[in-house]
């Protein structure tokens, strides 16, 4: 269950724009939604579109571009997330 | 002599002919192809003649209208694919969502409601339990898991809508009411059914084989309240008999499809309607000759004027009784007429204009 | 439909259908001098839901192009307002060709201020009082934002004011409509806008400026956030979720390059008073 | 442009000079949200809807407690309101678990009842799920 393994679409599938707060607006073309989504969110959801990938992909995806020294909880919280971009229908399980 | 919609069908199926139009047959039109939900197959039809401006104008606001409709309900079943996935359970798209799914013609420019899927009935309890503990599917009201009526008489569990998408979605385990007369054969309907095109993770969804899919949509059209919305209905109809009448044995199969399902008075009709109101090319052998109820028929289809609104309201008053007769067993029917009678209620306004 | 009324609002051109005489001529009475469109966009229809609805105790239903099922039918005395709620519900839920935001909007060299909010909040109101000082009057209730380039399109139908408002016009007779009282929206009186808001309503502007008035508080003025006033825009579009794509486009656009405040006020003059500050400064 | 190309200051994150932090936030902190259609509201302000209790279909008939319709006379059953029911009394009514305006306790709960049992279709239903549906 906590390494399932998810997919996102390509890129060319969205639009985004990051407004002055920091907060990014996405615009999902497959569904014609728009998602307003707070970091990590937009980052998660970047390193998701360079392929499929299980929380264990996720994190070394994201520690090569970020320093996540911060976090204790690595893993939880993003499955938190990609559970939450799932249900936004930004990712789903192949 | 009052309009009526023989200029909408005239126009969709000709639409060369609605370019001699003056404005008020331009508004008049437009008026009845919004009330009949077809302005955008209209505007698709009509698309690259040389067409007066605000006509231009409006068909291409339809147009973009129909491509968001066609977004929207690919996506509730590409989120409905998602949930029910993993049950291994066969999921067929109905109606409009199953054209536009399957890159059908009827798709193109047609307005979609909400998202209609058809399961075994023996997989309802695990269809709805999936939508809603993992897909985010709550009932429209809180009492529907009790909803007894929904379960016993009706083709569908009660309405699920999305608690962030505002959008609904109606599971069948049948395709016509259980009290209905005619019972088309469900678990047949899903064996013969059609993977779609297995796109990027786009499998496991299903369409009806095209025989199959013209008995719904004709079962549809007559079993539908007062044949409300039937114009749409039988465009619909017009548009897959154009895809389909071409392929090796369709009418044969269309005629022993119909037979097994009980549908082949309302397949004939709705055969010999479309061939009157729409042209469509159509097998003399299956549609039979023309009845005399076939007239009645087409003007309750054309009663709307250049208002958009509804007309003939008698006609109307009798169709909508007879889809009570045809919905309900006898004495059901006759234990409602009564009550309605005695109650002196009945009057040829009120029901039926939905 | 036994009577009927033509009549072009900014871009939108409208039929407007009734079984009664009297809601018509009204709207005739203040919307002399519109443009009357050959092929209107939008039909509406105010009818009787029973036949005998036209006369005991008559009642008018709300119907169109696009409709609400389960709508409450009005009475005849407030068949001017059922006239512009048909109209309004066509654009809310018909308009396809313009970005349309819940908010008065008002003119000057060339670009426009909007004003946005919850209903009550006195954008309707305020946008019809700068329009008799020095502003031209683009719209109270709804602005058009262009999909293709973000100007502000005019929407100026009648103004419909509430309540308290309905006396600061009382010294203009022949602008205002009958008063309807106890409608489903208060005490309400259309005004018929300023001649030249009419004269040029065919004339777009560049958005400059985004209040979000509220009436009532002492005076404040709160910068907002670009993600909280998205957020808000998008609830006070009727069809930003329908124009999809270029929704997005247009109201992420106008997020990001105009200015946009909160402004509390006690009363209109010191609302104005703000406007007319904040303009100078940002505008 | 897309996330690729631009993190949240418009700089180029594909190929960072240096890792810049990125704070994760708690597990239950949402960070996700969808723009919803705002129609139910504007619909709101523009129009105002209202039940049939019971459907003109059954007109006359008197709603059981239970909310199911039944002939005139039933036993225990109440008479119909005779006027529709105006969407934002019977909102208020369901919130509160209160009484109609100007009808009693068991004839306030019969038409509650009534409506909650309102299927797609039928008259009021539209209304009744406008008001129902959670806004947020």
């Amino acid at each position: 269950m906590t390494e399932a393994v998810f997919r996102a679409d390509p890129p060319d599938a969205r639009r985004c724009v990051v407004l002055a707060d920091g907060v990014t607006v996405v615009y999902h073309r497959p569904s014609g939604l728009t998602h307003i989504l707070a970091p990590p969110a937009p980052e998660v959801l970047a390193a998701m579109s360079e392929g499929d990938a299980d929380t264990g992909t996720l994190i070394a995806r994201l520690e090569r571009d970020h320093d996540l020294s911060g976090t204790d909880d690595l893993r939880g919280t993003l499955t938190a997330r990609l559970v939450e971009l799932e249900t936004a229908g930004l990712v789903w399980r192949p | 002599m009052m309009t009526d919609a023989r200029l909408l069908t005239r126009a969709l199926a000709d639409p060369q002919s609605a370019l001699a139009l003056d404005a008020q047959g331009w508004t008049d039109l437009i008026a009845m192809a919004r009330a009949e939900q077809l302005i955008g197959s209209l505007a698709h039809r009509l698309d690259g003649l040389d067409l007066p401006e605000t006509v231009a104008r409006l068909c291409d606001d339809a147009r973009l209208s129909a491509r968001h409709a066609r977004t929207q309900a690919l996506w509730e079943a590409e989120m409905g694919r998602r949930v029910l996935a993993s049950l291994g359970e066969p999921v067929v798209l109905l109606k409009g969502t199953a054209y536009v799914a399957a890159g059908l013609s009827a798709g193109i420019g047609r307005s979609i409601g909400d998202c209609d899927i058809l399961v075994r009935r023996g997989a309802l309890d695990a269809v709805e339990k999936a939508l809603i503990g993992q897909g985010g599917w709550e009932w429209v009201k809180e009492d529907s898991y009790d909803d007894a009526y929904y379960r016993e008489h009706m083709h569908e569990l009660p309405p699920l809508i999305h608690k962030d998408r505002d959008r609904m979605i109606d599971v069948h385990h049948t395709v016509l009411p259980l009290t209905a007369r005619p019972t088309p054969d469900a678990e047949s309907m899903i064996a013969e059914s059609e993977e779609l095109d297995v796109s990027d993770g786009g499998g496991g969804l299903r369409v009806l084989s095209p025989p199959d899919m013209i008995c719904h949509s004709a079962a549809h059209l007559f079993a539908d309240g007062d044949l409300a919305g039937g114009l749409r209905n039988l465009w619909d109809i017009d548009r897959l008999l154009r895809d389909f009448g071409e392929r090796e044995g369709f009418w044969n199969r269309l005629g022993q499809r119909a037979e097994l399902h009980q549908l082949s008075t309302p397949v004939s009709r709705a055969l010999r309607l479309a061939e009157i109101l729409y042209d469509t090319p159509v097998d003399g052998d299956l549609a039979g000759p023309g009845r005399a109820g076939d007239l009645l028929y087409v003007r309750r289809l054309l009663a709307r004027d250049g208002w958009g609104r509804e007309t003939r309201k008698c006609l109307r008053f009798a169709f909508y009784i007879r889809s009570h007769w045809l919905r309900m067993p006898p004495l059901m029917l006759a234990k409602h007429l009564w009550t309605k009678w005695r109650k002196g209620q009945a009057n040829a306004n009120g029901p039926g204009s939905a | 439909m036994k009577h009927e009324f033509r009549v072009t609002v900014g871009p939108v051109g409208f039929r407007i259908g009734s079984d009664w005489k009297q809601p018509l001529d009204r709207m005739r009475r203040l919307y002399q001098g519109y443009p009357v469109p050959d092929i209107p966009d939008f039909t509406v229809r105010l009818f009787a839901q029973r036949p005998w609805r036209k006369i005991i105790r008559p009642s008018v239903t709300i119907g169109g192009d696009y409709m609400l099922p389960d709508a409450q039918p009005m009475a005849l005395a407030h068949g001017l307002l059922a006239a512009e709620m048909g109209m309004n519900l066509q654009m809310a839920l018909g308009q396809r060709r313009y970005l349309v935001l819940h908010a008065s909007a008002v003119e000057r060299d060339g670009k426009a201020l909007l004003m946005t909010g919850e209903s009550g909040a006195g954008k309707s109101t305020l946008s019809a009082l700068l329009g008799e000082r020095g502003w031209r009057f683009m719209g109270d209730e709804f602005a058009l934002v262009d999909l293709e380039n973000g100007a502000i399109h005019a929407f100026p139908r009648m103004v419909s004011l509430k309540n308290e408002a309905v006396a600061l016009f009382e010294a203009q007779p022949d602008r205002l409509g009958p008063i309807m009282h106890i409608t489903p929206k208060g005490t309400i009186r259309h005004l018929r806008p300023p001649e030249d808001a009419i004269a040029r309503m065919e004339e777009s502007a560049r958005p400059a400026m985004l209040l979000f008035p509220r009436f009532g508080f002492e005076p404040a003025v709160r910068e907002m956030g670009e993600a909280e006033v998205f957020v808000r825009l998008t609830q006070a579009s009727t069809n930003y979720v329908a124009l999809g794509e270029a929704g997005y486009d247009a109201l992420t656009t106008l997020v990001r390059s105009v200015p946009t405040r909160a402004i509390d006020y006690p009363d209109t003059e010191r609302a104005v008073e703000a406007v007319e500050r904040l303009w100078a400064d940002l505008g | 442009m897309t996330e690729e190309s631009k993190n949240e200051n418009g700089k180029d994150v594909k190929v960072p000079n240096r890792r810049q932090a990125l704070m994760l936030g708690a597990a239950a902190a949402s960070t996700v949200v969808t723009v919803r259609p705002a129609l139910a509201q504007t619909a709101g302000s523009i129009l105002t809807c209202e039940i049939p209790v019971p459907d003109p279909g059954n007109a006359g008939n008197y709603i059981a407690p239970d909310g199911t319709v039944v002939a005139p006379g039933t036993p225990g059953a109440v008479p119909p309101p005779g006027r529709n029911l105006a969407g934002e009394e019977v909102k208020q009514a369901l919130r509160n678990g209160g009484s109609l305006p100007g009808y009693g306790y068991e004839q306030s709960q019969a038409y509650t009842n009534y409506i909650r049992r309102l299927q797609a279709g039928q008259s009021g239903f539209t209304c009744y799920a406008s008001i129902q549906m959670p806004r947020g």
